[in-house]
């Protein structure tokens, strides 16, 4: 681009998305802060209490003196408003406090390993399921009379249908009680520590992964084909295609060059949404599997109010989906040209 | 076992106790006695082999922070259950929930039991000799010094409050000796240093005084006094591994046998069903709990599993009293005549179905029906029981009945057979004796005598505004029996016309304590199990520290429940010594009391299904030799490894 | 109308099958309302019992005749669905048209909106929400909250399709032809983006449902009330898959797949037939 | 020798959709010769066939479309294909692009959005021919794209880019990469502006001219033929209804419906028809009896509501089908 246009861009385009962006995560951000905050219980009792739950033989006085330690300790003693700004403070300074509920680990530290735990599952698990979906949902359309993609489409809707939590705990019960060929929970063997450096080890972790990642991609796929099949159903008829078919151009240079080129740009745009979502785990999924990331962490949070541990998975994931939209936005253009900055 | 080689016993047994159905997969899950891909390996670790070493269940689950072994400090960490408080650190005393080994008393790190002064404002403890740390260094007054000093300075750290109110200061007349001399008159100063499920447990001074900030302090790899230390730990959290130490010997375990358990792993075996399948394929020795069905299952299909009873309900009995608590000083809640007809409008049979199928062990008193309790409490209290009468409408009513354990046990043998025992005296020892009546028009006497009126067949306010008592009810991942409790009595109390709801909270514990509710089932009552003190829970019940709804309770009186009487009973056993015959006495006059004024509704036992396989260990304790408690989370269970062998493959 | 659903069930497969499913699921629904059992009681039949003539889709191990409780179920949590696909379809469309045809300042403003509720982490705000509003989290409450969060994934889809769509030669014609700014969004677009709409529209369903089950299993929604997520929470509460009682965790399954399919099928052939470009295929000229 | 011959051509639409089972007699009955160099025009208002026509003659015919009688036979030198039995493959191998080509109706939105030109170009070439050298490929193509008059950096614009009338020139570009000798111009001129109309045809009567090939001229739009065609056929309702040399048709129109529209022909620049005849094309499902024509013909006769006219040859090549002809002769 010229100059003018750079600068036009800049102007006119980039910092309108920038301030939008920061906009969003603020707001975000300030929404997952006071909602947990009107909850009737906060994180000093869900600890006190549960410990009293437990049996353990506490008098009264020391009870009501660790109500005032921890209230001091976790930073509860100001105001709402006073920790809203503390809290800011402390986030500027990259920082996300201690978890309430395992103080005084760092939330960051906690969530540094679980995530990648998360990731290394969900990421390839969503990017196979878009493009198995994009794929047969685009061929579905172009093909209408296939038997063998309207049975494929059809079973794509019947696992979509089927309770989430019914498809993982059946492929549990299946492949790794009946016919143990996969293993039956974890990320990695009991017994074991986790040692990156190993062949072996990672071997065993991909072993591991292989039914949670199963139970997200055949969750995701049928979405992925009904969103592209709507999409292409209206491309399959523009004039360019028609052309491109009485110009007798082959079947697959149609499909793909054609067809899926221009349908895949809005999907391209719930990709990165959903790649963005990953950032707050797969709830269910690491319950039944028994794997250690973000979901679990966040249920935990959530069931002992650990303030500090929510805010810090939220932000994670805020600032995940905030970026994948973002970028997305600015990248938009680039993959279709229509679509000029204006 | 498979289904062609059942006996022709197994198989009436089969057919006479289960509806061909669900008998059918359950078998199918037996056929895969196979091992879990997961732990295929004859080794549970590397050098660690798998009938060498014991995998017991950690009921708290993933621990995180896992490498975070600071059990001084304030709040709970699934840490502490980890395998911590059980085989690496010890108290001075430990009141055991069942019998105990050696009788309910132990004198674990103590070498007798608390020395109190006349007026209770002395304790003496005197140490044993000869027990080491586990690198190295003679354990010694020192510790026990430092332990107390510290955590009476160090704000954030736990009991700080009791140390810094009641002790005045320490003295060590000898390396052995401890004396804490008390700011005030204290009987049961030393429960802090008790275990029954958790207490005060003894640092090692050589490390921590070396420690700058003890609450910050992660105690990795923590230094053990117990009969096993550290192995290794996932960082994750879903396991630690212990090994039994070179110098066991040397440690307060020995006194009572032999530790000849080598390695013992503790490990998050995920949701209820994952339990039961793991321990189907014997890679789960000791489950903390699952489901009623999940423990069906296993009696039906896993031979090898035992439980507490040997039958039939199985589970051992926490002693710990699931109620349903009202707030008291919610409009309606406030009137005995309220809370009386609540209780009378519950069907316990239905309850025990729902929740337990049957397998709870029920109490119409206000103590848990388990351990030693059933002779302190429950059987004296009988013959008061049957004549027991309320004034409903004027008239006396005899609102106790004393066959509920029996129907209970009738109404759960359609569906389990056999595995329901007949004999009335061991239905009384599993199932419980009486409870109170399901009497809907005593009941609706009682709401009238309250005043309550019936506004369109709900009941409601005297000034006629809605009486609406929406029921909370714990509802944790691992065990889902209160809430189907809870469920059941939803449904008995629209049917006696009150405007009601489920609410089930994972972690109710804190809204328990703000008062931020109407009525809730959970507990507020447990005790010793073993000792009859009731001072375990009664002291958070004084008047003087009754604390309105909304701001927390001190302690366990979240049903906010005051009364004079009971404030006089409370300083009466305050008055008394821990092992004064009075004790039960007073005990006795609390339980009527309740029964009169029945500020929460007792309900029964909670039952652990803590179910064990003796696949490569036996000497599980049982009934039969209840020499502690099974439940793997209990301090108390350090004992479990006494008398625990590995099977002679 | 009539006659459009009779040549439907004449000549196309997949919508006599999506009638036969729907009509099943409706049958179940009609029947949900003489139902011979109250589904808020336990113990009214032999418990654990597995599908007979009798009992269709066996009993509970809370002594509850399963289909007749599903019955309750499907028409619970259709109920939710469709509520929440309502409310959110709304949205989405009219964010998504203005937006996307606008643009400009609107459309920053929109899609700051809009983005805000994507990047907002649905599923802990959803458990915290449950906690907050405790036993007061009714389906219709569950219904609009979700409704709120549920549109601004397909709004987007909406507006870059309008994106794309605005590029097209028509649209010019009709801007050259003076024809307001809206009425070429309703006009010209919406045809369009009809089909997107649909499909969205069962994810929508599919999801909330979905999002129901989640915070059921979760223990989360309203456990009294009868849905196809509550019937798996209770399931699970009896340890229905160790205990061999699968028909407690196929029913539901079973009847979830029917609704969906049913669902799916009939969406996607209404969908064809009011595609004009599908006509233009078909009938040529 | 004839280019293209068409004899006694019955297409027609068969549908059943949703149950609404209809014939669509789109081409009835029609027959004509193409020959080599010339620039053959098709008018007609919209749906009398002209569109079906062109779908028969270049061998795309699909479902629910069928060619029930008749014949279409090409005539390329030495090599001669009927359209009607001809596989696909061979059309696509020999006949498409090579010898026939294309230019569709709103051909500014043949060209793939989100690919640049030369990209259609390339699909094209390297279907039917293969690209085996691509820098040699990208010479040929701006060489073509020069000849016809275009800059070439066309080649590198998205279709968004360029004007309406660039997008029609690339479209006719493209039709010409392979120097067919037939090119099918569908209604090449519609939607663009006066201007852009007359550079358009200008294009196009200089390929003809160049390459000596033969253009099918396909519009609604008279002034168009008058300034392009060298030969007319008038269709009307799937029939036709005169054909001859231009300046004939324009001169003597014998078929009142021709008259019509030469009447109706605006000056040059105007785009609007003025006089409309009144009443609707016939609906093709269920066409009038006898002349189709007849319900909105002035001239109508009670001959004209019972006989189909034939297309009797009034001069040497100058066809008409209409009774008062037929009167006239007698």
């Amino acid at each position: 681009m010229g100059m003018a246009l750079m600068r036009k861009f800049i102007f006119r385009y980039l910092i309108p998305r920038i301030i939008q962006y920061l906009t969003i995560i603020f707001v975000g951000i300030t929404v997952t802060f006071i909602i947990p905050r009107l909850a009737p219980t906060d994180p000093v009792e869900a600890q006190v209490s549960t410990m009293v739950a437990m049996g353990s033989s506490l008098d009264p006085e020391s009870i009501e003196a660790m109500r005032t330690a921890l209230t001091d300790l976790y930073g509860l003693s100001g105001s709402p408003v006073e920790q809203y700004f503390t809290f800011w403070g402390r986030l500027f300074r990259g920082d996300l406090g201690p978890s309430l509920d395992n103080f005084p680990t760092p939330v960051s530290s906690m969530i540094g390993q679980a995530l990648p735990y998360t990731l290394r599952l969900l990421i390839p698990a969503v990017i196979i399921s878009f493009i198995f979906g994009n794929v047969f949902g685009a061929m579905s359309s172009y093909y209408p009379e296939n038997k063998a993609l309207k049975v494929i489409e059809v079973l794509g809707q019947v696992v979509r249908s089927i309770p989430y939590y019914i498809v993982a705990i059946v492929l549990l019960v299946v492949f790794a009680y009946f016919i143990p060929i996969f293993p039956f929970s974890g990320a990695y063997p009991l017994g074991t520590r986790p040692d990156w450096s190993s062949p072996e080890f990672i071997l065993k972790t991909i072993e591991h992964a292989v039914l949670p990642a199963a139970t997200l991609i055949l969750i995701g796929f049928g979405g992925w084909f009904v969103g592209m099949k709507s999409l292409t159903s209206n491309i399959i008829s523009e004039d360019y295609v028609v052309y491109a078919e009485t110009a007798g151009l082959r079947k697959n240079t149609i499909l793909t060059q054609y067809i899926m080129r221009t349908a895949i740009l809005p999907q391209l745009t719930a990709l990165a949404m959903v790649i963005g979502t990953v950032f707050s785990g797969a709830l269910i999924m690491e319950v039944v599997f028994g794997y250690p990331g973000i979901g679990g962490l966040a249920i935990r949070a959530i069931y002992s109010n650990d303030y500090s541990m929510i805010m810090g998975i939220t932000i994670y994931s805020i600032i995940g989906v905030a970026t994948a939209v973002f970028v997305m936005d600015l990248l938009y253009p680039l993959f279709d040209p229509r679509v000029r900055y204006q | 076992m498979k289904k062609h080689t059942l006996t022709r016993r197994d198989f009436l047994k089969q057919a006479a106790a289960i509806t061909a159905a669900s008998a059918l997969p359950p078998q199918l899950l037996a056929l895969h006695g196979n091992k879990l891909l997961a732990a295929q390996a004859e080794e549970v670790a590397p050098g660690v082999p798998r009938n060498q070493c014991l995998i017991l269940e950690n009921p708290s689950g993933t621990v995180l922070p896992a490498d975070d072994f600071n059990r001084w400090r304030s709040g709970y960490s699934g840490v502490w259950v980890c395998g911590l408080q059980q085989l690496a650190l010890d108290a001075l005393w430990y009141i055991d929930p069942d019998a105990g080994v050696d009788g309910v008393w132990d004198n674990a790190l103590a070498a007798e039991p608390p020395i109190y002064n006349d007026d209770f404002t002395q304790m003496t403890v005197k140490l044993r000799e000869g027990l080491y740390w586990s690198d190295g260094v003679e354990f010694s007054g020192d510790d026990l010094y430092f332990t107390v000093d510290l955590l009476k300075n160090t704000p954030g750290m736990g009991n700080q409050g009791l140390f810094e109110r009641s002790v005045d200061h320490m003295e060590q007349p000898d390396r052995y000796t401890v004396v804490f001399y008390l700011k005030a008159p204290n009987s049961r100063f030393h429960a802090a240093f008790t275990v029954r499920w958790g207490a005060l447990y003894i640092m090692p001074k050589h490390i921590w005084e070396q420690v700058e900030d003890p609450v910050a302090y992660t105690f990795n790899p923590p230094v053990s006094l117990g009969a096993y230390t550290l192995r290794d730990f996932d960082p994750n959290g879903q396991w630690y591994l212990w090994e039994r130490r070179e110098d066991w010997q040397r440690t307060s375990l020995a006194r009572l046998g032999e530790v000849s358990v080598k390695y013992a792993m503790y490990i998050d075996p995920g949701p209820s069903d994952k339990r039961v399948l793991s321990q189907l394929a014997h890679e789960l020795d000791v489950i903390h709990d699952i489901t009623p069905e999940g423990r069906i299952t296993l009696a039906r299909e896993s031979p090898t599993s035992v439980g507490w009873f040997p039958s039939f309900p199985w589970a051992h009995p926490d002693p710990t009293l699931p109620a349903v608590i009202y707030n008291n000083e919610k409009p309606g809640l406030d009137k005995r005549e309220v809370r009386w007809a609540l209780t009378l409008a519950i069907d316990i049979a239905q309850v025990a179905l729902a929740s337990y199928r049957g397998a709870a062990t029920i109490s119409a008193i206000h103590v848990p029906p388990t351990g030693m309790y059933p002779q302190f409490y429950h059987q004296p209290l009988e013959p008061w029981l049957n004549d027991f009468t309320i004034k409903v409408g004027g008239e006396d009513y005899k609102p106790y009945d004393p066959a509920a354990a029996q129907r209970i046990a009738d109404l759960a043998r359609p569906s389990l057979g056999d595995l329901v025992p007949t004999d009335p005296d061991i239905i009384r020892q599993y199932i419980g004796a009486g409870w109170w009546k399901y009497d809907l028009q005593a009941a609706e006497q009682l709401m009238l005598d309250a005043g309550m009126q019936k506004v369109d067949g709900k009941w409601a306010l005297p000034d006629g505004s809605p009486f609406t008592v929406p029921l909370m009810s714990m509802n944790p991942e691992s065990n889902p029996t209160m809430n189907r409790a809870a469920a059941m009595i939803v449904e008995n109390w629209t049917a006696f016309g009150i405007d009601t709801s489920l609410d089930s909270q994972a972690n109710p514990w804190p809204i328990m304590s703000a008062g931020e509710y109407t009525a809730n089932l959970a507990w507020t009552i447990e005790t010793w199990g073993g000792h009859p003190d009731l001072f375990f829970f009664l002291q958070y019940w004084h008047s003087r520290l009754y604390v309105p709804s909304g701001e927390n309770a001190a302690g366990s009186n979240s049903m906010r429940w005051r009364n004079p009487e009971l404030d006089r009973i409370i300083e009466a056993i305050e008055q008394i010594s821990f092992d004064d015959p009075q004790g039960v006495e007073l005990g006795l006059e609390f339980c009527r009391l309740a029964a009169q004024e029945m500020p929460i509704t007792p309900l029964m036992a909670y039952n652990v299904f803590t179910t064990m396989d003796t696949t490569y260990f036996e000497g599980y304790p049982s009934i039969d030799d209840p020499y502690t408690d099974p439940v793997p989370n209990w301090g108390n269970t350090k004992y479990m490894f006494v008398k625990i062998k590995p099977k002679e493959a | 109308m009539i006659s459009i659903v009779r040549d439907l069930l004449k000549y196309d497969g997949r919508f006599r099958l999506a009638v036969i499913f729907l009509g099943g699921v409706a049958a179940m629904i009609l029947l949900s309302y003489n139902s011979p059992y109250d589904p808020g009681k336990s113990f009214v039949v032999p418990w654990d019992l597995p599908p007979s003539q009798q009992y269709i889709f066996g009993t509970t191990s809370r002594g509850q005749d399963l289909f007749w409780w599903l019955t309750f179920a499907v028409r619970n949590s259709l109920f939710l669905g469709v509520l929440t696909a309502i409310i959110s379809r709304v949205i989405a469309i009219l964010v998504g048209l203005t937006a996307g045809y606008r643009g400009g300042w609107l459309d920053r403003v929109l899609m700051s909106l809009n983005d805000t509720f994507v990047v907002l982490p649905l599923l802990p705000i959803l458990i915290l929400l449950g906690f907050l509003l405790r036993e007061r989290m009714s389906l219709f409450y569950l219904a609009v909250i979700l409704g709120l969060f549920g549109w601004p994934f397909d709004a987007r889809l909406i507006r870059s399709q309008v994106l794309s769509l605005k590029e097209r030669s028509f649209t010019r014609t009709a801007i050259y032809s003076g024809s307001s700014g809206f009425w070429i969004t309703i006009h010209e677009h919406l045809p369009f983006v009809l089909p997107i709409v649909f499909a969205t529209t069962i994810n929508n369903i599919l999801w909330s449902i979905g999002m129901e089950v989640t915070l059921s299993i979760l223990g989360l929604s309203d456990l009294t009330t009868p849905t196809l997520g509550t019937a798996l929470f209770w399931a699970n509460q009896h340890g229905a898959l160790v205990a061999g009682i699968w028909w407690w965790i196929a029913a539901p399954a079973l009847v979830t797949i029917v609704l969906f399919l049913g669902l799916y099928l009939f969406f996607t052939s209404i969908n064809e037939f009011i595609d004009p470009r599908t006509r233009l295929r078909l009938i040529g000229g | 020798m004839a280019l293209l011959s068409v004899k006694n051509l019955h297409a027609y639409y068969q549908t059943e959709v949703y149950g609404i089972s209809r014939t669509v007699r789109a081409v009835d009955g029609v027959s004509f010769d193409l020959f080599p160099n010339e620039i053959y025009g098709v008018a007609g208002e919209s749906s009398c066939g002209k569109t079906t026509l062109i779908k028969v003659i270049s061998g795309s015919i699909k479902p629910p479309l069928k060619a029930l009688e008749g014949s279409v036979n090409y005539t390329f030198g030495d090599y001669s294909v009927d359209m009607l039995r001809a596989s696909q493959d061979e059309l696509r191998q020999n006949v498409r692009w090579k010898e026939i080509s294309y230019v569709m109706q709103g051909s500014m939105s043949v060209l793939n959005p989100v690919r640049r030109v030369i990209a259609t170009f390339r699909d094209i070439v390297d279907t039917h021919e293969g690209i085996t050298d691509k820098q040699k490929f990208l010479e040929q193509t701006r060489a073509h794209v020069n000849r016809l008059g275009l800059p070439t950096d066309v080649l590198d614009a998205y279709p968004h880019q360029l004007s309406g009338g660039m997008r029609q020139r690339v479209a006719i570009a493209l039709a010409t990469v392979f120097q067919p000798s037939l090119i099918i111009a569908d209604e090449p001129t519609t939607a663009l502006d006066v201007v852009v109309q007359r550079g358009v045809l200008q294009m196009i009567k200089e390929i003809q001219a160049i390459s000596s090939n033969t253009v099918l001229l396909v519009t609604h739009d008279m002034a168009v033929h008058a300034n392009v065609a060298d030969r007319l056929m008038i269709m009307y309702a799937g029939r036709i209804a005169e054909e001859g040399p231009t300046e004939t048709i324009f001169n003597e129109p014998l078929h009142p419906y021709t008259q019509h529209l030469i009447r109706s022909l605006p000056m040059i620049g105007e785009r609007s028809t003025k006089v409309s005849l009144e009443g609707a094309p016939p609906n093709l499902a269920h066409p009038p009896t006898g002349c189709r024509f007849h319900p909105r013909c002035p001239y109508v006769m009670d001959v004209c509501r019972t006989e189909v006219p034939e297309l009797v040859t009034v001069k040497e090549r100058h066809r008409v089908a209409c009774h008062l002809v037929k009167e006239d002769s007698l």
